[in-house]
């Protein structure tokens, strides 16, 4: 069941040092500052965060940074032109990097939410980002192995919930939110409201609300 | 607390319905399963999932609420609930293998002690094989209850040692829900939860599984 | 670029024998029963046909086994109360069969039409469903290497298409239509009617344009 | 027809916009590329994929309609035509990886004759790796032109025998639009079609890449 919670200190509670955390976003777009906000006072730290960028600015994923709680980031795109904070730990070796091609990382959370052990994937064969990767030629085309990749928390952004928490999104802002909703043992959403069941259109719910565990109105 | 007889098929579902956690995501298999929905309490918050792809799924249709467009696994026709939602199959599909159900409910032609399940076939030569998604279901749900008659209409057992017809899904049950006899199953065998209209002991007779009471494994 | 067919026999002209057609539908919800008649009228024989279930009663998918244009279906569930023409052809050694589990159907499908070369797949593990197919154990769990069903051809039912292509679906009708417009080389899809550019809301598409190469309204 | 000098961008763009068959599905990559919609005939019926979820994407957003949920890959607000859709990542990355766009424009560091890419990373030690779609972009269209100039900063030529930098695809480059030439690339080598301001005798000087003249490999 989906709690509604009054804030997002309590949308948070309980995320745990060492956690694998996806946060939603394609740069500011999506992105759950609220609930990054209410991560960094809650002060879980060691994470290891999965995330299209490393943060833009001095908000959001870049704060959660800037505060030294994330041990490692894995992204397709840390380097922005304002991803200083990122850059700057990273040059110190303070965070570590693990660079997943755009498209290997959403399908990579969709085999965990889908329950896909592995699967053979064409992109990057060939380049320093399927070194060491076992391939294998089917149908005349190499593909690399890939696996799923999990969180134990997501905190997503999205449009509208209903109480039962079923989600809508907005335009690009959509972009992870659906499949890190899949991929996490927690799904938590912010979103701009929460609705009453039924005012939803079950045709155009993007997120069912068997993936999202928390909704918090920002 | 054992009643005096063996349960109808509504007292099975009642059963089973009991033991499913308020606000659980629930999908119920086409056939005896779908009974469950009946005994649900209206404040149990549980959901119901159709694998041909939506969740709070109602009760079935009747008159002018029936719409061909939207039936059950069963080409049932059903209604929709507030809060439902409608998805593709290889969305729905990965809702189940995902394991983000938490109860799946299913009949069965045989369940092995350890937990093996056998659903989707009789095994016999001129029989037309057609699975459905009972192999599917078998392995997603978190947790996967049977419910079945525990004696075939020849009298032999359909909790067996080890499955004769050919298996559905490997080690997967839970839990089985008989007209006589609720049981635990899985790597340490079968534990007897309760009893209805038969003994421990007559029971244990008529089953080639090795049984142990529920007060015995938990113990253990 | 989406073609509005003025009508099924324009729309399914082509279809060549021996060809894979993925035919959507569960039962008779979201069957595109239009279709498989103009296919029928077409001629197109010695076909595959991807479905969930063989047909019901005498018409559509029914229909066009009767005519014997069928080689071989592949699909999850044959046997129903109404598939007496199947039953019939099957046991008269007149059409092969393919049994694969309902959501390997559809995930195989979404494999060919993602660019997956392969998966592993927790489902019909150690069943005979599986024999002969590779395995593999990840994390501790065993897993079946599944490979992707591509067709030549979809036809599918939907709703609604507006004039580029983009469709939506109703209810439990949508079933196996989305992933199937993915899995063909051509699409066409039968709808109640066409809409203008725009009258679709771009949040509530199910079927991109993308994979729709041609649409009728029945 | 050989121009008598080298083109500027956009002339390079509308290059790119003349062999874009009408009603295609492209995507336009960041940079250069996306100069390419400028140039596109209304009438072209070519509909814009931005991989972050979107098609029929628009130009880009101005004044009020400037809407920060609402961005194409490169995070720059863009507006949505009349029949877009939006997606989310997973199933924008199948549409690419499936082979479903016609043209993916992209920009290069190097292209070798054969249609290796490298674009995402120079490979200097101190480099942040950063490869975003690139990857994916490059396998994914069903053919993929690269834009660039021939030569960089330095002189050194970008259409090369072999790629030094890190590659981002292997054999996947069609086409390499450039401000002197136009080149096909793939398994038989590297084809000029057209030039500009430049002789194919002082090209060939300028390259360590054998080139063929398109008269001659049409004849091959």
């Amino acid at each position: 069941m989906t709690a509604v919670c009054a804030s997002a200190a309590e949308a948070v509670a309980g995320v745990e040092d060492g956690s694998t955390v996806l946060i939603g976003g394609f740069g500011m777009a999506g992105m759950p500052v609220a609930l990054i906000d209410a991560l960094i006072d809650q002060g879980a730290t060691d994470l290891t965060v999965v995330s299209n960028n490393a943060g833009n600015g001095d908000t959001g994923l870049a704060a959660l940074l800037a505060k030294g709680r994330v041990r490692k980031m894995v992204c397709s795109f840390p380097r922005q032109v304002d991803s200083y904070v990122f850059d700057g730990l990273y040059r110190e070796g303070k965070v570590e990097l693990e660079v997943v091609p755009q498209g290997n990382l959403a399908e990579r959370m969709r085999a965990a939410g889908a329950g896909i052990g592995a699967f053979f994937c064409p992109t990057g064969v060939g380049t320093p980002l399927a070194e060491g990767k076992e391939t294998r030629e089917i149908d005349g085309r190499t593909y690399v192995l890939e696996y799923p990749i999990r969180g134990d928390v997501a905190l997503i952004g999205a449009h509208v919930a209903d109480r039962m928490g079923n989600l809508v999104y907005r335009k690009t802002a959509r972009n992870f939110g659906p499949v890190m909703a899949t991929a996490a043992t927690t799904t938590i959403a912010q979103v701009a409201r929460v609705v009453a069941s039924g005012e939803l259109d079950p045709e155009a719910v993007v997120t069912p609300s068997i993936y999202v565990d928390r909704i918090v109105a920002v | 607390m054992s009643p005096s007889k063996a349960l109808s098929k509504d007292e099975m579902a009642a059963l089973v319905a009991r033991d499913i956690p308020q606000g659980s995501y629930v999908n119920l298999g086409i056939g005896q399963p779908t009974l469950v929905a009946d005994f649900l309490a209206p404040d149990s918050g549980v959901v119901l999932h159709t694998e041909n792809g939506m969740l709070n799924m109602g009760p079935a249709a009747v008159g002018g609420e029936i719409d061909p467009d939207l039936t059950n696994a069963g080409k049932i026709p059903v209604t929709e609930l507030p809060g439902a939602s409608y998805f593709h199959h290889a969305d729905s599909f990965a809702m189940m293998r995902g394991g983000h159900l938490d109860v799946c409910v299913l009949g069965a032609f045989q369940v092995a002690a350890n937990g093996d399940l056998a659903n989707w076939h009789t095994g016999a030569a001129d029989a037309i094989p057609a699975v459905g998604g009972a192999m599917d279901l078998a392995i997603g749900a978190k947790r996967v209850f049977v419910m079945m008659t525990l004696f075939a209409k020849d009298g032999s057992p359909k909790l067996v040692p080890s499955c004769t017809y050919p298996l559905t899904g490997v080690g997967c049950v839970d839990r089985v829900y008989t007209d006589v006899a609720t049981f635990q199953v899985g790597p340490d065998g079968a534990v007897v939860l309760e009893t209805f209209g038969i003994t421990f002991a007559d029971l244990a007779a008529r089953l080639d599984v090795p049984l142990r009471r529920a007060e015995d494994a938990a113990g253990a």
